[in-house]
């Protein structure tokens, strides 16, 4: 896979700009942030990339990548569905919403689907207790989520996005 | 739960601290109870009790919201004045009114949630709600980096730290140690750089003071820390926040921009030859970071994995220089003590704990919400008087504390007080400051087996008993859970728990197995239940459960449609049957029963 | 030269000015709680209602965000405080509510006690 | 070092430790064995596999003694009922997480976690549940990956990063599912990994373990129709005997000859021999380069793990590496051509066996520039490990077989070539034979005492005529990389370099046998006792320089005709070219 030269070069600018602070090497994860944002998950291609550009063991940038829940290491659908498993929403039946979009979608956690419309997120307390249980879907927010209404949810979305 | 805020023309806040309790402030509540009933103003005012409000050689003390009016030393004729010329006739008296301008009480200038907010006293959270957090002027206002500009004007940094030492603030994170110590620690050290570390690694499932605090007023936390990096001798400071909050990192972004640009961060500070600026990294997903050692990993740039100590951050931490890491709570506090003084920081709170704690409250409570109170506050009333108790006439069973590395305290536990070593000693554990209350419906095991699977799923994997021994404590959680547990199981969670706790290389791990731990303690016959006679009280194990259908069917088949398996069988309005080989628990027919027709055992 | 409790002194009083003159006298101030979890609420759109309304012309009301003052149930929070009135505090403020709180209460002066909090 | 003293009470008594010392530091010296798994003495601590835990009164939990320090008047429990019984559960743990499969097990009878779950005394096993399950990476052709028997001490990675700078290895993942593997989970064959084989040196379990081919070299060896020539490296016979229990430093050179006869070789060889033939080339190479003003540093490329390291991440050194074959390959090589021609046996015919220190040459052996004829020089290596066990497998009486000498014509080496098994061997032949070459006049101080020893890079001078020649030696890839970044930063401070890839040079090889009962591997006194075995035999011998071993002189003036000739180069000599992955050397500290 080749990576996009665009992209690259918004990569190349933010490393630039770490690479002469002190301890630049230090800023590995905040690249692969930066990286992840670029392209949606990490590509071993922009792995290997900064590994040689940072000057970092490529065996230790995958240690680090695969270390952090926040780094996708497959890429990712348009549309990502988490549902929070903090303690307010795991009280309040946030398991039973997961496993309906886990029928729905056909899918486990870490997957995509095969349309590339969705992929299936776990994540921790996204601090909306007051909404419990929730479910994101991209960016927004869905409070008080039931099984039913979260297979509704989804496959409005994916009729917008077909 | 609603409260009508106009129905009452005044609210009296009337502290209840010791000292003011010792200077009659119960006797003054009877005169003001007697003194509104000769003015038939009784169901016109509303008294309110507080904890004590830190201002003991003025008491006693009462406050009258609207217009925040706060009278000091209070005698029986100035409680009758009060009430005649303030409540009656709407004219303050000014005679009686104490001008202080302490930081934490802005608070009650704005809060008419009196059920709510009555009970709280807000220090770290002062701001929170009350001023535009992305306004730096919004906080200078609210006497803000005056507590710097004093410590730069007219404290050595040792006076910092004698100050920090005498208000007994301990580290808000968890094991509570003493901050003022740690910085004397980092302090001492010789080193030509020294680091200076925020940690905002909030992980806990379900807790977010952090973030809270950080979104609702970030420059309390930036002015900390810069009075830190002052005190012990640091020129870098470190924000280290979660990725997942990109709304509190906005707010830091802004605010560390705004105080650059005020010369309040960057070379030669309000002019002096301090220089201190801050720089924010961030985190990854990884609960594991919130530990110090493995925080500094992270930061520079490694698998966030804890080391063993010592040596301490303090003497080697980041990159291998002196290093003092706080929380954000911790770090809050910083300014307040500065402006109001150790002496009355000090009052705060119990003979160990001073100050406040903030908690976030959730779970089977009406009232869910983040709050501050002051060290002491028993339990009870945080779940009945703040939280306004159990909902939906439901008893309480047990509430949780400190998140995954807390434990689980039963109703005789109610009366403990906030304070470190009260909490330890119950079997819980202060931590961040997560608190959920749980009910009859919450099942123990599941519970703990629910906190387990956590600290399992966020174990680095660098230590034996911390990565095989809660994998197997989770498998045999999961088997009680499941119906298969058997008597010796109990004895090896006993046993697991032991071990891990005290062979853990770090903190994540030695409070991990104390969920489990502190349900085994106060709820060891649920247990047992589970074991011995396959039965989940609470009706939350799924495995245990059977589904039946009482007479209270009315045959409209919606059960029968939501059933996966086809185990339900029946003909239009006649009851329902449910095939209990077939059936797998799912609990789709209980939730779409609209006539509780179904039930669950 | 002057003292650093003199200089932040000084810029205080430069911040209140600012602050005045950004209309905080004005005789309502509305504060819409902008936190992760009170966006998460529905907060933005009620903020945008409050904004538009401002922008269409209503006055004597100063618009700002606040922080989470820890009402999770009942987010998002909206309050209005008046001078020598008890502050008000609304939960749950849908655009809807926003939009009947701009009618009623902040340009009637009615206080909609059914939602307050 | 503060010597300051410390009391401590171990036990109940009462004894002296220093400061800065850990308490397991401490406690060694007084005899108290505390048990350890993931600590090794050449690496960084770890604190990670918690069985040398113990009590330290006032401290709240168990603490690590590898990594804690004593302090005045700390009382430690080490041997307590609770102490034990919470060792014996940890180590319980790692087992649940572990194959039952000692007794097919590669390092059966030779694990450290079976010896210590024997010191524990488990006999019940109590938390028994869901085990790991990956698939053995068999990709590279020197080392075999099972993480199934990984129990995460780490020490693999930390010898990769911390001692051989390669860095081939991480962990990935967390938690239950921490799996040590090469970045993105690729063939270990496609990874960074010089296949020194270190890794398989320290692990204390199976999870590193050499690609084995002893079945098949038994079944060949069975097989009359093929002419079994076999070849033994000067750290062989230096630590085999350890295989069988003998104390470290015993030169077995006769007993491993006759127990290669025994096993069905026809031919005994000794690399010994093109070892000598080597200093021969190499020395000719670098007095050429010398006289030349040609590119210098001269660097050395007898050691198969260097060399594919210096591919992958010192491409830009090739111009100055010797272009001499290793003396494995050398030998190889003749083999197939003038023993093959001498003896008037088909070389398709030969089975080629090279019996090495070294997991590397396994690697070597199947490079493709390095055939002959379109054969390989060498067709199968076994280690000093295999080795022994195939002499165990074959019921040899190894201890006490009568020794045997090595079968002509390349049999027959100098001192020199002996000592090319340690660290500075063979820069110190090299320099015996150049030394006459250039100035026609014997060396009479012919131990060159600079470049003994162990530390980690050294440097030597000698005045040949009138000309002062510089030179430095580096064993284990780490100081190999720093000693090259010297060269970087300082092109003329050298004339010529020896590197070897293993920490002692081949006598630290990576096929070398596992540590005893009471060692750790790669244990500094065993190594040294491995080198006196060596020196010894060189001191032995009569003839101490390559260029007067009467074999090779023969050889060249029946075959090759001199030293750099046409025929020499070619069979003798090769080429390198840079290897991908690129190599990343990280600058200090950036690895943990």
């Amino acid at each position: 896979m080749n990576l996009d030269a665009t992209k690259l070069s918004e990569l190349d600018a933010f490393m630039a700009e770490t690479a002469h602070k002190t301890n630049s090497h230090s800023y590995v994860i905040a690249v692969l942030h930066k990286a992840q944002q670029l392209f949606g998950y990490l590509p071993r291609e922009a792995m290997d990339y900064i590994a040689h550009a940072m000057n970092i063991p490529t065996a230790h940038i995958w240690g680090v990548a695969t270390f952090y829940h926040f780094f996708n290491l497959k890429p990712v659908g348009k549309h990502p569905v988490s549902v929070c498993m903090g303690t307010a929403c795991y009280v309040k039946g946030a398991k039973l919403v997961l496993d309906a979009i886990k029928e729905e979608l056909r899918i486990t956690i870490g997957e995509t689907t095969e349309d590339g419309i969705f992929t299936l997120q776990e994540t921790r307390c996204i601090g909306a207790c007051g909404l419990a249980p929730v479910m994101m879907v991209g960016d927004k927010i869905y409070g008080d989520i039931t099984p039913k209404k979260a297979v509704k949810v989804l496959a409005q979305i994916r009729k917008e996005t077909v | 739960m609603a409260e009508n805020t106009t129905g009452y023309r005044y609210y009296l806040t009337l502290c209840d601290g010791p000292t003011c309790m010792q200077k009659a402030s119960r006797t003054m509540r009877e005169t003001l109870e007697r003194e509104l009933a000769r003015l038939h103003l009784s169901d016109k005012v509303r008294i309110l009790v507080s904890g004590c409000l830190g201002m003991c050689q003025k008491g006693p003390i009462l406050i009258v919201n609207p217009g925040y009016a706060m009278y000091g030393r209070l005698t029986e004729e100035a409680v009758v004045r009060i009430v005649e010329e303030h409540l009656f006739n709407n004219r303050p008296v000014l005679d009686f009114i104490i001008d202080e301008d302490h930081l934490f009480n802005k608070f009650y200038r704005v809060f008419g949630d009196v059920n709510f907010f009555g009970k709280q006293m807000r220090i770290a959270l002062r701001n929170c709600g009350v001023i535009d957090p992305e306004s730096i002027d919004d906080y200078l206002c609210v006497r803000g980096y005056e507590a710097l500009a004093k410590v730069l004007s007219v404290m050595t940094p040792w006076e910092v730290i004698a100050e920090m030492k005498k208000s007994g603030l301990r580290g808000r994170g968890g094991a509570g140690f003493a901050t003022g110590v740690k910085w004397e620690l980092t302090a001492r050290e010789k080193s030509d750089v020294k680091y200076v570390i925020c940690n905002a690694d909030e992980g806990d499932p379900g807790a977010f003071m952090d973030r809270s605090a950080i979104e609702g007023d970030p420059h309390t936390v930036i002015e900390g820390i810069i009075i830190g990096g002052y005190a012990v001798g640091a020129r870098n400071g470190i924000i280290y926040i979660r990725a997942e909050y990109p709304l509190a990192i906005k707010r830091l972004e802004r605010a560390i921009a705004a105080a650059r640009a005020a010369g309040l961060l960057g070379q030669n500070i309000l002019g002096t030859a301090f220089s201190f600026d801050i720089e924010i990294r961030l985190g990854a997903g990884a609960f594991v970071c919130g530990e110090e050692t493995a925080l500094m990993h992270s930061i520079e740039g490694h698998r966030g994995m804890p080391r063993p100590r010592p040596p301490y951050p303090s003497a080697s931490g980041l990159f291998g220089k002196p290093t003092l890491i706080n929380n954000v709570e911790t770090w809050a506090n910083v300014p307040v003590i500065i402006l109001d003084g150790a002496d009355w920081f000090a009052t705060l709170g119990t003979k160990t704990s001073k100050g406040t704690k903030v908690f976030a409250l959730a779970g089977r409570v009406n009232n869910t919400g983040l709050i501050e109170v002051p060290m002491g506050t028993t339990i009870r009333q945080i779940v009945f008087d703040i939280g306004g108790g159990v909902p939906d006439g439901r008893r309480f069973k047990a509430v949780q504390i400190g998140g995954p590395s807390g434990g689980c305290l039963p109703e005789q536990y109610l009366d403990t007080q906030i304070d470190y070593e009260s909490l330890t000693q119950a079997g819980a554990f202060m931590g961040s400051g997560g608190m959920i209350v749980m009910d009859e419906t919450s099942c123990m095991v599941n519970i703990a087996r629910y906190f387990l699977e956590f600290t399992q799923d966020e174990s680095c994997g660098k230590c034996t008993p911390c990565r095989e021994g809660t994998k197997r404590m989770l498998e045999i959680l999961t088997r009680i859970t499941e119906g298969s547990g058997t008597a010796e199981d109990i004895v090896r969670l006993e046993r697991l728990g032991a071990l891990i706790k005290r062979a853990s290389l770090c903190g994540l791990g030695q409070s991990a197995p104390n969920a489990v731990l502190s349900t085994l303690r106060h709820f060891r016959e649920e247990y047992e239940e589970h074991i011995q006679h396959k039965r989940c009280r609470a009706g939350v194990c799924q495995a245990m459960l059977s589904y039946a259908i009482t007479d209270a069917c009315t045959g409209c088949g919606a059960c029968r449609k939501a059933c996966p398996v086809n185990a339900i069988s029946g003909t239009q309005k006649t009851l329902h049957v449910i095939d209990q080989k077939a059936c797998i628990k799912c609990n789709n027919c209980f939730v779409t029963c609209k006539f509780e027709a179904i039930t669950k055992s | 030269m002057a003292t650093p409790l003199e200089l932040i002194k000084k810029k205080r009083a430069e911040a209140i000015n600012r602050v005045i003159s950004k209309g905080y006298l004005s005789t309502k101030r509305v504060y819409v709680g902008m936190a992760t979890c009170e966006i998460a609420a529905g907060s933005k759109e009620a903020w945008d209602v409050f904004k538009t309304a401002i922008e269409q012309g209503l006055t004597n009301v100063y618009l700002s965000q606040k922080g989470c003052v820890g009402r999770c149930n009942l987010e998002p929070t909206v309050e209005v405080i008046e001078n020598d009135r008890m502050p008000v505090k609304y939960g749950k403020v849908t655009a809807k509510r926003a939009q009947e709180i701009v009618e009623r209460h902040l340009k009637k002066g009615e206080i909609i006690t059914e939602w307050t909090i | 070092m503060d010597t300051t003293t410390v009391n401590i009470i171990i036990d109940g008594k009462p004894y002296a430790a220093r400061h800065g010392q850990t308490i397991m530091q401490a406690a060694d010296e007084h005899g108290f064995h505390i048990p350890r798994l993931c600590y090794h003495p050449r690496l960084s601590i770890e604190g990670a596999c918690r069985v040398c835990i113990v009590e330290v009164e006032g401290a709240k939990n168990y603490v690590a003694s590898c990594a804690f320090p004593v302090s005045e008047g700390m009382k430690i429990h080490t041997n307590t009922q609770e102490i034990r019984r919470a060792r014996r559960d940890i180590v319980e743990l790692i087992l649940d997480n572990h194959p039952d499969d000692c007794h097919t097990c590669e390092r059966d009878s030779n694990c450290e976690l079976q010896r210590l779950a024997a010191s524990m005394g488990i006999r019940n096993r109590h938390f028994k549940g869901e085990k790991k399950h990956y698939e053995k990476d068999l990709s590279s052709a020197s080392v075999i990956r099972d993480p199934n028997k990984c129990i995460l001490c780490q020490r693999c990675l930390r010898i990769c990063s911390e001692v051989q700078g390669v860095n081939a290895l991480s962990h990935a993942f967390r938690g239950f599912q921490t799996v040590v593997m090469p970045a993105y989970n690729l063939p270990f064959a496609e990874s960074v990994c010089s296949t020194c084989g270190q890794c398989i040196n320290v692990c204390p379990t199976a999870a590193f373990v050499e690609k084995n081919c002893t079945q098949e070299l038994f079944e060949k060896l069975n097989d009359p129709s093929i002419i079994k020539v076999v070849q033994v490296a000067p750290s062989v016979r230096a630590a085999i005997g350890e295989a069988f229990a003998l104390e470290p430093g015993r030169n077995m050179e006769g007993q491993t000859a006759a127990a290669l006869r025994r096993l069905g070789f026809d031919y005994v060889f000794d690399t010994q021999f093109s070892a000598d033939l080597t200093i021969m080339e190499e020395a000719s190479e670098f007095l050429e380069r010398f006289q030349n003003k040609d590119r210098l540093p001269l660097i050395t490329s007898c050691s198969s793990a260097w060399m594919k390291m210096m591919e992958q991440f010192h491409p830009d050194f090739i111009p100055n590496i010797s272009s001499c074959k290793s003396p494995m390959v050398m030998m190889g090589t003749l083999v197939k051509t003038y023993f093959a021609e001498k003896m008037k046996i088909d070389p398709a015919k030969i089975l080629s066996v090279g019996c090495m220190c070294c997991t590397a040459k396994k690697y070597e052996a199947e490079r493709p520039e390095l055939r002959v004829n379109n054969m390989a020089a060498v067709d199968m290596v076994i280690t000093t490990r295999e080795l022994a066990w195939m002499v165990k497998s074959a019921g040899i009486d190894f201890i006490n077989i009568h020794p045997e000498s090595f079968d002509l014509p390349l049999g027959l080496s100098s001192g020199g070539g002996a000592i090319f098994g340690v660290t500075g061997g063979v820069m110190e032949s090299a320099i015996r034979t150049a030394y006459e070459m250039y100035t026609g006049e014997t060396l009479v101080d012919i131990e060159i005492g600079a470049l003994r020893g162990f530390s980690g890079i050294r440097e030597g001078k000698i005045t040949m005529d009138k000309d002062e020649i510089r030179v430095a030696v580096a064993h284990g890839l780490g100081n190999a990389s720093e000693l090259l970044d010297i060269v970087r930063k300082n092109p003329q401070r050298y004339h010529f370099i020896e590197i070897m890839g293993c920490p002692g040079g081949c006598i630290g090889g990576g096929g070398q046998p596992y540590a005893g009962v009471n060692s750790m591997p790669l244990d500094e006194n065993i190594l040294k006792k491995r080198a006196e075995a060596l020196y010894s035999i060189d001191r032995a011998k009569t003839i101490r320089r390559s260029l007067d071993n009467p074999d090779v002189q023969r050889m060249y003036k029946e075959y090759l005709g001199s030293p750099l000739s046409q025929r020499a180069h070619d069979l003798l000599h090769t080429h390198y070219a840079p290897k991908l992955p690129q190599g990343i050397l990280p600058i200090e500290s950036t690895v943990k």
